[in-house]
C-alpha cells in the first residue's frame, strides 16, 4: 500500500481497536493510542529518509478516482515542503500524547473519544498535506474541523463550548469562500475542456481565466487560509481557542492546522494563480507585517500565559507569511523552515505552560513566581523554549527566522527592516513572562509546586533536542526543502534578486 | 363533430402508481370490515408491501427505457422514475415513523380533553386511517413529478395535497395545535391550488394545448399572446413554489411543520419536497425553457430571498421543529439553485440533492419523535440541552444529519451542495454562487448551535428523556445515518447513475 | 589560506564544560567549579599554542581558517559554520581565556558560599564559549551566533540572583537594549547580502572596493548600532549600570574586560567597511567622544564602587572606539587600549569585589575609608590599575590612552582639535574619579561603623588580582614596545599613511600628564583634605543631580520608549478586544438581529399568509412582466 | 361581444375571491372564496376552450369541479374539527403556531 495511504489508514485502524476497549480499561486506552501515534512517526520517519532529494516532482505519489462524475479523484503525493509538514505532524502527535496523558481524564467524555478524536486528526493532518487533489484537500480542509471542534468543546477548558463555536464559525466561513472558489476553479476547468482538480493540471488554469476572475478566485482561497493561518486582521479566534483548548490540542491547533493556511497560500494560492498572487502581494506583505508587530505587542500586553503564546504565533506566522510572498528562494525555504520549527518551539512552550498550568491550577501569568527556584527543569524548559521563540542564535527558529528577514530584503527592504523590529518586541514578550513567573521571589502557591515527573521530561526532551539540533545542524531539512522551494519559485517565474553592487558606482 | 379515440393504458408502465393506490384502497376496505385489534398490523404490512413491490416494479419500468403512457398524460423517463423512486424510498422510510403510533391521536373525531378522548385513550384505539392516507399521498407524489399534461399534473397536486391535510391534524399531543395546522394547510393550500389551477387555464389559453409537449411547442414557435404565456407561467409557478416552500410563498411551512404529528412532518418534509421539485423541473425544463429570459431572473431572485430568510429566521428558533422546518425554507432555496440553472448538471445535481436532503430530514425528524417527556415530544430546544450525556448515540446521529444539512465533507449534504452550486454557476449565475455560500455561512451558525447544546450543555433535569426506539423507528434512524455518510464518503455509484439515466424526454 | 582543525578546541572545551555542569544538575555540585576552571584555562593553553604556531609562520599566512560544517545553504545564501583565527583575533582569544581563567579561579571562592555556584559556572563557561566563537566566527552571520550568545551568558549571569525582582529587571533590560544593538547587526547581515552578494568578512572585504559608499555607509551605521548596543556606547548604555547586579567577577569578565569590548572588535574587524564610508567613520568617532565625556561625568557623581568603574568602563571603551574610528591610525591603539584596560578594570573589579567581600557586600564607598591597613593587598593591586587608568607612565594605560589621544589630535583639521580636546578633558576627569575612588575607599578616614570587620580576601581570590595588577603595569609597555601590537596586527588594515602631526607627541603626552595632575589634585582636595560626609550631600548643583542619575537616561528611555511602548500595547489590546473582534462578534449580531426581526412575519394568522401569497404572486408577474418587455 | 369579456369577468371574479381570502375570517368564508376562485379558473378555461375551439378546457373544468368537490369534503372536515374544539370558526383564532 501506499506509503501516505497506509500512515493515513493507520491512526483509522487504531481508532477501530479502541472501540472494543472498554470505557473503564483507560491505560491501556492511552497506551494504544500512543502505539499508534508511535507508528505512525515511524513511518513517517521512514518516508522522510526514503524521500529522493533529486527529484522535484511529488512522491509517494497515488491516484485513483473516486468521484469521476466531477473529476475527482483521491490523489495523494508530496513534494519536500509537504513531506517535512507531515513529518512534524507525525513527530508532534505522539509528543502530545505522551505530554497530555491526563488531559483527557477531565473531560466531557471519557479518554476513549479523547483519543479517537486526536486520532482521527492526525489522519486528516497528513490527508491534508499530502492531497495532490484539491477537492480532496478541500475536503479534509474542512472535516478535520470536527475533531477540533469536539477537543476544544469537549475536553478544553473555561469558556470552551464558545471557543470551540467561534473557531468553528470563523473556519467554516473561510472554508466556503474557498468552497466558492473551488467551484469556480471548477466550472472554469470544466468550460475549457479539461474536468479535473488535478493540481499540477490545474496550475494551467491561470492561462486562460481573465485577470478579475483569477483575483476573485484567488481570495476565496487567500481568505480561507489568511483565517486558518491566521493574519492579521483575522486571528481573533485563535486566542480564544488556544486558551480553552488543552495544551495538547493547542499544540496540534496552532502548531499544525493553522500550518495548513501557510501551506496552502504556498500549494494552491500561488501554484493556481499566479498572477492574482503577485498583484495582491504588497498588499499580503503590508499585513503580514502588522501581525509581525500587532502579535508581538498584544503578547506583550497578554495576562495569560496560553493567549500571550496564541499571540506570539501570530506574529510568527506574519514572518512566514511575509517569506512566502517575497518570493525569493531565501524566504521561501525560510518560510518553510519556520513553520516546522515554529511547530516545536509552540509545542514546547505550550507544554510546559501546560505542564505549569496543571500545577498551579491557574494560566494567569501573575499567579506564578519564583518558579526557577522550586520547579528548576521545568523553569528551564520553558526558558529554552521561550528562547526559541525569541529566535536565539543556536536554536531552530533563528535559522529560518533569519532566512526570512534576509529573504524579503532583497526583494522588500522596507518590510523586512520594520518587521525586524520584531526581534526586539520578541525579546519582550518572552522575557516578561520569563521574569514575572520563573524569576523573582516565589510567591504564595508556588512554593510547593512539584518538578517535571518522568513522563513529561520524556515528552518535552525531543522537542527541545530537535529545536537545538536543528538550530546548528538545519542542512537536512534544507536540503529536502530547497528542490521544492526553488520549483514553485521558478513556476512563479521569479528569479531572487542579484547583488545590487555597483549601484551608484 | 369532434371524434372520439378509446384511451390506450400501458399497465405495465403503469403498474407502480396502480399498486400503491391498489394497496391505498385494500386500505380503506381493511378499515372499512376487518376488525379493530387486527388492523394495524395488517395496514402496516399492506402498506409497506405495496411500497416495496411499487419499488420492484418501478425497477422494471425502468429497465424499459423512457416511455410515455396512458395518450402522453405521463412519461417514465429516466428523471421522473428516479424521482419515483427517491419518493418511494423515503415513503418506506417514513412509514417506519407512521408505524410508531404513539404520534397519532387515537381518535380524531374526539374534542381534545374531551371524555371520549380519554376513553378512546384508554381504550387505545388506533388511528389506522393515517396508512391508506399515506398511500393515497405517496401515490399523488408519484404522479406529480411524470405527469405530462396539466390535468394529471393538477389531479396529481391534490391527491398528494388532500391526504396531507388530514394527517397533518391527526398528532396525538397538542392536538388544537395540530388542528390548527391542518386548517392553516388547508387553506393555503387550497389556495395556490386556485393559483396553480388559473395557471393552467391561462396556458392551456396560450397554447390551446394542456400537454407540456404542446404547451412547449407553442413556447417555441412564438404563436400565442404572451400575456397568457405571462400569467400562466407566474400563476403555475405559484402554486408549485407554494408546495416547495418558497419565500414567499413558505410561510404554511414552520406553522404545518410545527403543528403536525412528527413522523407526518418527516413524510411531508422529505417526500412532498421531491414530488414537488420535480415537477417543477420538468414543467420548467420541458416546456419552459425556450422561455427562460423570461421566468429566469424572477425565479432567481426567489431564490436568492428564500436561502437568506429561511438561513436568517432559523437562528432565531427556539423550537426545534421549527427550526428544521426554516431550514428546509433554505434548502428549498438552493434547490431551486438547481432548478434555475436549467443545465443537464442542474437536472442530476437537484435531484441527487433532493434525495440525500429527504433522507436526512427523515432521519432528523426521526430522532425528534424520540425526545420526549410525560406530555409527549420536547420539540423546545433548551430542553434538548445535555442530549449528548444522556444518550450520546441518539445525539451524534443527530448532529450527523445537522451537519449533512450544514454540507459538512464526508456527508452526503456537502457533495449535493457542491453538485448544486457548481451546476448553477455553470449556468452563469454568479449571485446564486456568493448568496449560497453566505447563507450556508449563516445556517452552519444554528446547526452548530443545536450541537453546542446538545454536547457541550449540561442536561437540565425536567423529566425530559429519550425513549428507547421502538423497532420501526431504529431501523427509520438507521438507515437514513448511513445513507448520509455512505454518500458523503463514497457517493459515486449514486451520482452515476443520475448521471446516466436523468433525461426528461419531451 | 592555512587551514588548522586546531581551533574548534578553543570554543568546545568550555562549551562542554557549561552543557555538562548544565545537564548534571546537582551531581556535579562538588566539583563542576574545578572542572569549568580547568577547561577555562585549558582552553587558555589551547590559545597560547597557537599562538606560537602563528608567530612560527610567515606574515601572510598567520590567519588560520577551520571550516567546520555547511551550516545555511539556500539559493546564494550559503554560509559555513566555519571559524577564522588572524591577529587580531587571537588577541581577544588570549584576553578573553586568560581574564576569564583568572575570573574562574576568582570566582571559586568569592561564590563558595553560594549554593548555586555549580550553575555560575556553568554560565561563565557559556560565556567564554559563546565570546570566542563571537571573535573567532569568520562571517558576519556567525559572528551573530557569539554576539546574541554572549548576550543570552551576560542575560543569565547579571540576572544570577534573580530572585531579587530588580536584578531579574536589570537582566532582562541588559538583554533587551542588546537586541535592539542586534537589529543593527542583523541589519547590516541583509544589507549585506542583498547588495554584496556575501555575508563573510572576506567575501565583504572584497566586495567593499565595489560597492557604492551609498550601500557601505548603511552597513557602517548598521553594524556601529550593533557595536554601540554591545559595548554600552551612547545611546544604548543604559543598561552598563544596571547589571552591576550581577556577582562581581561577571561584571570584572562581562562588563569590563571582554564582552562590552565587542564593539570595539566588530569595527576594528570591519575596517573595510568604515574605510569605504566615511560617513559612518564619523558617526563612530562622535560616538565613542560623547560616551568618554558622558562615562567621564557619570563616573564623578557615582557613590556605588561597582557604579562608577561600569562608568569608567562605559567612558574607556568610549576611548577606544574613537580609536577604532580614527581608521588605520586607530586600530592598533582601540586594540591595545581594549588590552590594558582588560587587565586594569578586570583587576579593579575584583578589588572592588574583594572590598565588598570584606564588607559585607556594601557598595557605598560613603561608607568605607581606611580600608588600606585592613586589606592591603587589595589596597596595592587596586592601585596599580588605578595608576594605570589615570595614565600614569610607565603604567599600561598611559600607552595605549596617550595613543589614542594623539592620534585623534592627528586625525587633521577641527575634527582633530575636537576630538582630541574631548579625549584630554576625559583624561582629566577620569582622572578625578578614579583618584576619589581610592581616596574614599582606602585613604580617607574610616566612615563604617562597628559591626564591620574588613578583612583582606583569600589567597584564590587576591592571587588573580595581583596577576591582572602585574598585566596593567607591564602590558603597555611590552605591547607598544617598538609598535609590537601595530605591527602585528597591521597586515589586517590597508595602511594609506598620510601623517601629518598636529602635536609632537612629546607634547601630547606633556598636555595628558598635566591634565591628569589636574585632575588628581582636584579630588585629592576635595575628598582627602576635607572630610567626606557619610550621605550623599542633598545640596548639590543639579548637573550633579544630573549626573547622580546617569545624566536622565533612564528618565529620557522611559520618556521616549517605554511609556509609549506600553501606551501602544494596551490600546492595542483594547482594539484587539474592541474593534477587530467586535467586528466579528458584530457580524454575528446582525445576523442573529436581522432573523428575530424576519420572523416576526410569521404572524401566524392564515389571512397574513395568504395575503403574502397574493403580494408574492403579483410581484411575480410584474417581475416578468418587467423582464418580458 | 368579444370573448375577452369572459376572460376579464373570470379574472375580476378570480381577484375577488383572493382578496377575499385574506379579508375575510370566518373559516367557511375564506373557504367559499377560494371556491370562487376555482370557478373563475373554470370560467377561463371554458372561454379559452371556446376560443381555441379545442375541448381540453372544458375537460379540464370537469376535473376541477370534482377536485373542487373533494376539497370540500376534507376542507369541511377539518373546519368542523376546528369549530367543535374551538366553538369558533374565525381562522384568526387559531393562532397558536406563529415566529
Amino acid at each position: 500500500m501506499n506509503l501516505l495511504t497506509f500512515s493515513m489508514v493507520l491512526p483509522l485502524v487504531g481508532i477501530a481497536v479502541l472501540v472494543f476497549i472498554p470505557k473503564s480499561k483507560v491505560l491501556l486506552t492511552k497506551q494504544i493510542a500512543l502505539i499508534t501515534t508511535l507508528l505512525v512517526a515511524a513511518v513517517g520517519i521512514y518516508m522522510t529518509i526514503s524521500f529522493d532529494l533529486g527529484d522535484t516532482a511529488f512522491q509517494f505519489v497515488e491516484s485513483r478516482e473516486w468521484i469521476p462524475a466531477f473529476g475527482i479523484k483521491y490523489a495523494l503525493g508530496v513534494d519536500g515542503i509537504a513531506l517535512i509538514l507531515i513529518l512534524m505532524s507525525v513527530l508532534l502527535t505522539p509528543v502530545v500524547v505522551i505530554a497530555g496523558w491526563n488531559e483527557s481524564e477531565d473531560g466531557r467524555w471519557s479518554p476513549k473519544v479523547f483519543y479517537s478524536l486526536i486520532l482521527v486528526l492526525e489522519t486528516m493532518m497528513i490527508g491534508v498535506f499530502a492531497s495532490t487533489d484539491v477537492f480532496l484537500f478541500y475536503v479534509f480542509f474542512e472535516a478535520m474541523l470536527v475533531p477540533v471542534y469536539f477537543l476544544i468543546g469537549g475536553f478544553g477548558s473555561g469558556e470552551r463550548a464558545a471557543a470551540a463555536v467561534k473557531f468553528l464559525l470563523y473556519s467554516l466561513f473561510g472554508g466556503l469562500l474557498m468552497l466558492a472558489s473551488i467551484i469556480g476553479i471548477f466550472v472554469m476547468a470544466t468550460r475549457y475542456g479539461n474536468r479535473t482538480f488535478d493540481i499540477t493540471t490545474l496550475s494551467g488554469l491561470h492561462t486562460v481565466l481573465t485577470p478579475m476572475m483569477e483575483n476573485i478566485l484567488f481570495l476565496g482561497f487567500f481568505i480561507a487560509f489568511a483565517i486558518k493561518a491566521p493574519l492579521w486582521p483575522l486571528h481573533t479566534w485563535l486566542p480564544d481557542a488556544a486558551k480553552s483548548a488543552t495544551p495538547g490540542t493547542s499544540v496540534l491547533l496552532l502548531g499544525v492546522l493553522d500550518k495548513v493556511g501557510t501551506f496552502g497560500m504556498i500549494r494552491y494560492c500561488l501554484t493556481l494563480f499566479p498572477n492574482a498572487s503577485k498583484s495582491f502581494t504588497p498588499l499580503i506583505i503590508t499585513l503580514a507585517v502588522i501581525s509581525i508587530l500587532y502579535g508581538a505587542f498584544l503578547a506583550i500586553g497578554a495576562k495569560d500565559i496560553k493567549r500571550l503564546i496564541a499571540y506570539t504565533s501570530i506574529s510568527h506566522f506574519g514572518f512566514i507569511t511575509m517569506g512566502i510572498f517575497a518570493m525569493t528562494t531565501q524566504g521561501f525555504s525560510g518560510a518553510t523552515l519556520y513553520m516546522f520549527n515554529h511547530g516545536f518551539s509552540t509545542a514546547a512552550l505550550f507544554l510546559v505552560a501546560g505542564f505549569m498550568i496543571v500545577r498551579r491550577k491557574s494560566s494567569t501569568i501573575s499567579d506564578f513566581g519564583g518558579l526557577q527556584r522550586v520547579t528548576p527543569i521545568m523553569a528551564w524548559s520553558f526558558f529554552i523554549a521561550g528562547m526559541s521563540s525569541l529566535a536565539l542564535p543556536g536554536l531552530s527558529s533563528f535559522v529560518s527566522e533569519f532566512l526570512v528577514l534576509v529573504g524579503t530584503f532583497t526583494r522588500y527592504p522596507v518590510a523586512a527592516v520594520i518587521a525586524t523590529f520584531g526581534i526586539v518586541l520578541a525579546a519582550l514578550y518572552i522575557l516578561i513572562p520569563v521574569q514575572r513567573a520563573l524569576h523573582g521571589p516565589t510567591t504564595p502557591g508556588n512554593e510547593n509546586l512539584t518538578d517535571l515527573n518522568l513522563r513529561e521530561k520524556i515528552a518535552i526532551a525531543p522537542v527541545i533536542a530537535i529545536i537545538v539540533a536543528l538550530g546548528f545542524y538545519p542542512s537536512p531539512l534544507l536540503k529536502i526543502i530547497n528542490p521544492a522551494a526553488a520549483t514553485v519559485i521558478s513556476q512563479q517565474g521569479f528569479t531572487d534578486p542579484a547583488p545590487t553592487l555597483n549601484e551608484g558606482k | 363533430m369532434i371524434n372520439f379515440y378509446s384511451p390506450t393504458l400501458e399497465y405495465s408502465l403503469l403498474a407502480p402508481i396502480l399498486i400503491v393506490l391498489g394497496g391505498a384502497l385494500i386500505g380503506v376496505l381493511i378499515e372499512a370490515f376487518a376488525p379493530a385489534a387486527s388492523r394495524t398490523r395488517s395496514q402496516l404490512f399492506i402498506t409497506l408491501t405495496s411500497l416495496v413491490l411499487s419499488l420492484a416494479a418501478l425497477i422494471k419500468v425502468r429497465n424499459e427505457g423512457s416511455a410515455s403512457a396512458a395518450m402522453e398524460s405521463v412519461t417514465f423517463d429516466g428523471a421522473g422514475v428516479l424521482l419515483q423512486a427517491s419518493i418511494l424510498v423515503l415513503a418506506i422510510i417514513s412509514v417506519f415513523l407512521l408505524a410508531d403510533q404513539e404520534n397519532f391521536t387515537a381518535l380524531a373525531a374526539a374534542l381534545p380533553g374531551s371524555e371520549q378522548e380519554r376513553d378512546s385513550l384508554r381504550q387505545d384505539l388506533k388511528v389506522t386511517e393515517i396508512y391508506p392516507l399515506t398511500l393515497f399521498a405517496v401515490a399523488g407524489m408519484m404522479l406529480f413529478p411524470v405527469a405530462t399534461d396539466l390535468i394529471t399534473l393538477f389531479v396529481a397536486l391534490e391527491v398528494l395535497s388532500l391526504p396531507l391535510y388530514i394527517l397533518a391534524g391527526l398528532s396525538r399531543r397538542r392536538r388544537l395545535m395540530s388542528q390548527e395546522s391542518a386548517l392553516k394547510y388547508f387553506l393555503l393550500g387550497a389556495f395556490s391550488s386556485a393559483f396553480f389551477l388559473m395557471g393552467i387555464a391561462y396556458l392551456y389559453g396560450y397554447s390551446s394545448s394542456v400537454s407540456l409537449s404542446g404547451i412547449h411547442a407553442a413556447v417555441v414557435g412564438g404563436s400565442g399572446n404572451d400575456i397568457y404565456l405571462l400569467l400562466g407561467i407566474a400563476f403555475l409557478s405559484v402554486g408549485l413554489l407554494f408546495k416547495v416552500g418558497a419565500v414567499p410563498f413558505h410561510a404554511w411551512t414552520p406553522d404545518v411543520y410545527q403543528g403536525a404529528p412528527t413522523a407526518v412532518t418527516a413524510f411531508m418534509a422529505a417526500a412532498t419536497k421531491v414530488a414537488a421539485f420535480g415537477a417543477m423541473l420538468r414543467i420548467f425544463y420541458v416546456c419552459f425553457a425556450e422561455a427562460y429570459w423570461q421566468w429566469r431572473p424572477a425565479l432567481i431572485a426567489i431564490a436568492l430571498v428564500t436561502m437568506a430568510f429561511g438561513s436568517l429566521v432559523a437562528i432565531a428558533q427556539k423550537d426545534v421543529k421549527r427550526m428544521l422546518a426554516y431550514s428546509s425554507i433554505a434548502h428549498a432555496g438552493f434547490l431551486l439553485a438547481g432548478v434555475i440553472s436549467l443545465n443537464k448538471s442542474g437536472l442530476d445535481a437537484t435531484i441527487f440533492y433532493l434525495f440525500v436532503y429527504g433522507v436526512a430530514t427523515v432521519g432528523a425528524f426521526a430522532i425528534v419523535t424520540l425526545v420526549r417527556d410525560s406530555a409527549g415530544e420536547v420539540t423546545d430546544l433548551n430542553r434538548w440541552s445535555g442530549l449528548g450525556k444522556r444518550s450520546p448515540w441518539v445525539a451524534t446521529a443527530f448532529a450527523g444529519f445537522l451537519l449533512a444539512f450544514a454540507g459538512i465533507p464526508l456527508t452526503s449534504g456537502f457533495i449535493g451542495k457542491f453538485a448544486i452550486f457548481s451546476a448553477a454557476y455553470e449556468s452563469g449565475s454568479t449571485a446564486i454562487l456568493i448568496t449560497g455560500v453566505l447563507a450556508s455561512a449563516i445556517a452552519a451558525f444554528f446547526y452548530i448551535r443545536v450541537i453546542v447544546l446538545m454536547f457541550f450543555k449540561d442536561p437540565i433535569e425536567d423529566g425530559t428523556t429519550v425513549v428507547i426506539p421502538s423497532l420501526f423507528t431504529q431501523v427509520a434512524i438507521t438507515i437514513s445515518t448511513v445513507i448520509t455518510f455512505a454518500l458523503g464518503i463514497y457517493p459515486t455509484p449514486l451520482i452515476n447513475f443520475i448521471q446516466s439515466t436523468a433525461q426528461f424526454i419531451r | 589560506m592555512v587551514t588548522n582543525n586546531g581551533i574548534v578546541y578553543l570554543i568546545a572545551l568550555p562549551l562542554i564544560g557549561s552543557l555538562l555542569l548544565l545537564l548534571l544538575g546537582r551531581k556535579a555540585d562538588k566539583w563542576g567549579h574545578l572542572l569549568a576552571t580547568a577547561l577555562s584555562a585549558s582552553s587558555f593553553a589551547v590559545g597560547l599554542f597557537q599562538l606560537s604556531e602563528m608567530l612560527s609562520r610567515e606574515t601572510e599566512n598567520r590567519p588560520v581558517t577551520q571550516k567546520l560544517f555547511n551550516w545555511i545553504s539556500v539559493g546564494s545564501f550559503n554560509v559555513d559554520a566555519s571559524l577564522l583565527l588572524d591577529q587580531l583575533s587571537i588577541c581577544f582569544v588570549l584576553l578573553i581565556t586568560g581574564v576569564g581563567t583568572l575570573i574562574h579561579i576568582y570566582s571559586i571562592s568569592y561564590m563558595s558560599h553560594d549554593k548555586d555556584r555549580r550553575r555560575f559556572f556553568a554560565y561563565l563557561n557559556l560565556f567564554i564559549a559563546a565570546m570566542l566563537l563571537l571573535v573567532l566566527g569568520d562571517s558576519y552571520l556567525n559572528l551573530y551566533v557569539g554576539w546574541e550568545g554572549v548576550g543570552l551568558a551576560s542575560y543569565l549571569l547579571i540576572g544570577f540572583w534573580n530572585q531579587k525582582q530588580a536584578y531579574a529587571t536589570a537582566s532582562k533590560k541588559a538583554f533587551v537594549m542588546n537586541r535592539i544593538g542586534d537589529m543593527g547587526l542583523s541589519f547590516a547581515i541583509m544589507i549585506a547580502f542583498a547588495s554584496l552578494g556575501t555575508v563573510s568578512f572576506s567575501g565583504v572585504k572584497e566586495q567593499a572596493h565595489y560597492a557604492s559608499e551609498a550601500t557601505m555607509t548603511a552597513i557602517g551605521v548598521a553594524l556601529l548600532i550593533a557595536a554601540v548596543g554591545k559595548s554600552a556606547q551612547f545611546p544604548l548604555q543604559a543598561w552598563l549600570g544596571d547589571a552591576m547586579a550581577g556577582p562581581t567577577p561577571v561584571s570584572a569578565l562581562i562588563h569590563a574586560a571582554t564582552m562590552v569590548t565587542a564593539g570595539v572588535y566588530l569595527i576594528v574587524r570591519s575596517n573595510f567597511v568604515f574605510e569605504a564610508a566615511p560617513t559612518a567613520q564619523l558617526l563612530v568617532l562622535i560616538v565613542g567622544a560623547i560616551t568618554l565625556m558622558f562615562g567621564a561625568i557619570v563616573g564623578t557623581a557615582k557613590d556605588d564602587i561597582k557604579k562608577v568603574l561600569a562608568a569608567s568602563t562605559m567612558s574607556q571603551i568610549g576611548y577606544m572606539i574613537l580609536g577604532a574610528g580614527l581608521g588605520p591610525a586607530g586600530y592598533a591603539f582601540a586594540i591595545m587600549h581594549l588590552l590594558t584596560h582588560g587587565f586594569f578594570k578586570a583587576g579593579m573589579f575584583l578589588g572592588a569585589g574583594s572590598v565588598m567581600h570584606g564588607m559585607n557586600d556594601e557598595v557605598n564607598m560613603r561608607k568605607y575609608g581606611a580600608l588600606r591597613k585592613f586589606m592591603p593587598i587589595t589596597f596595592i593591586t587596586f592601585g596599580l590599575g588605578y595608576l594605570a587608568i589615570i595614565g600614569v607612565p610607565p603604567f599600561a594605560g598611559f600607552y595605549s590612552k596617550d595613543m589614542i589621544i594623539e592620534t585623534a589630535f592627528n586625525a587633521g583639521g577641527l575634527k582633530g582639535i575636537l576630538l582630541g580636546s574631548t579625549a584630554l578633558l576625559g583624561a582629566a576627569i577620569t582622572a578625578f574619579y578614579m583618584t576619589r575612588v581610592m581616596i574614599l575607599t582606602f585613604t580617607s578616614p574610616k566612615r563604617w561603623d562597628e559591626d564591620q570587620h574588613p578583612h583582606e580576601s583569600p589567597i584564590l581570590m587576591w592571587a588573580p588580582m595581583a596577576i591582572l595588577a602585574i598585566g596593567s603595569v607591564t602590558s603597555g609597555f611590552l605591547l607598544s614596545r617598538g609598535n609590537a601590537l601595530k605591527h602585528w596586527l597591521e597586515p589586517l588594515f590597508e595602511e594609506h599613511g598620510e601623517h601629518q602631526e598636529l602635536l609632537a607627541p612629546i607634547v601630547v603626552s606633556g598636555l595628558t600628564l598635566l591634565m591628569v595632575a589636574i585632575g588628581v589634585a582636584s579630588a585629592v582636595i576635595k575628598y582627602q583634605l576635607s572630610d567626606v560626609d557619610e550621605v550623599a550631600p542633598e545640596s548639590v548643583s543639579t548637573f550633579t543631580r544630573f549626573a547622580r542619575r546617569d545624566l536622565l537616561q533612564d528618565d529620557i528611555n522611559e520618556a521616549l520608549f517605554m511609556r509609549p511602548g506600553q501606551a501602544i500595547t494596551s490600546a492595542l489590546v483594547k482594539i484587539d478586544e474592541r474593534v477587530v473582534d467586535g467586528a466579528v462578534r458584530g457580524i454575528g449580531k446582525i445576523a442573529i438581529g436581522s432573523g428575530a426581526q424576519l420572523r416576526k412575519v410569521q404572524t401566524g394568522y392564515v389571512r397574513s399568509y395568504a395575503a403574502l401569497i397574493l403580494v408574492g404572486a403579483v410581484a411575480l408577474i410584474a417581475a416578468i412582466w418587467v423582464v418580458t418587455q | 361581444m368579444s370573448l375577452d369579456n369572459y376572460l376579464y369577468l373570470s379574472a375580476i371574479l378570480f381577484t375577488i375571491g383572493a382578496v377575499g381570502v385574506v379579508v375575510r375570517r370566518n373559516a367557511i368564508v375564506v373557504f367559499m372564496c377560494v371556491e370562487l376562485m376555482l370557478n373563475a379558473a373554470n370560467l377561463t378555461l371554458v372561454t379559452f376552450s371556446r376560443i381555441n375551439g379545442t375541448l381540453d378546457g372544458q375537460v379540464v373544468a370537469f376535473f376541477t369541479m370534482v377536485v373542487a368537490a373533494c376539497e370540500v369534503v376534507v376542507g369541511l372536515a377539518i373546519i368542523v374539527t376546528i369549530y367543535r374544539s374551538r366553538r369558533s370558526a374565525s381562522i384568526d383564532d387559531a393562532n397558536l403556531l406563529k415566529r
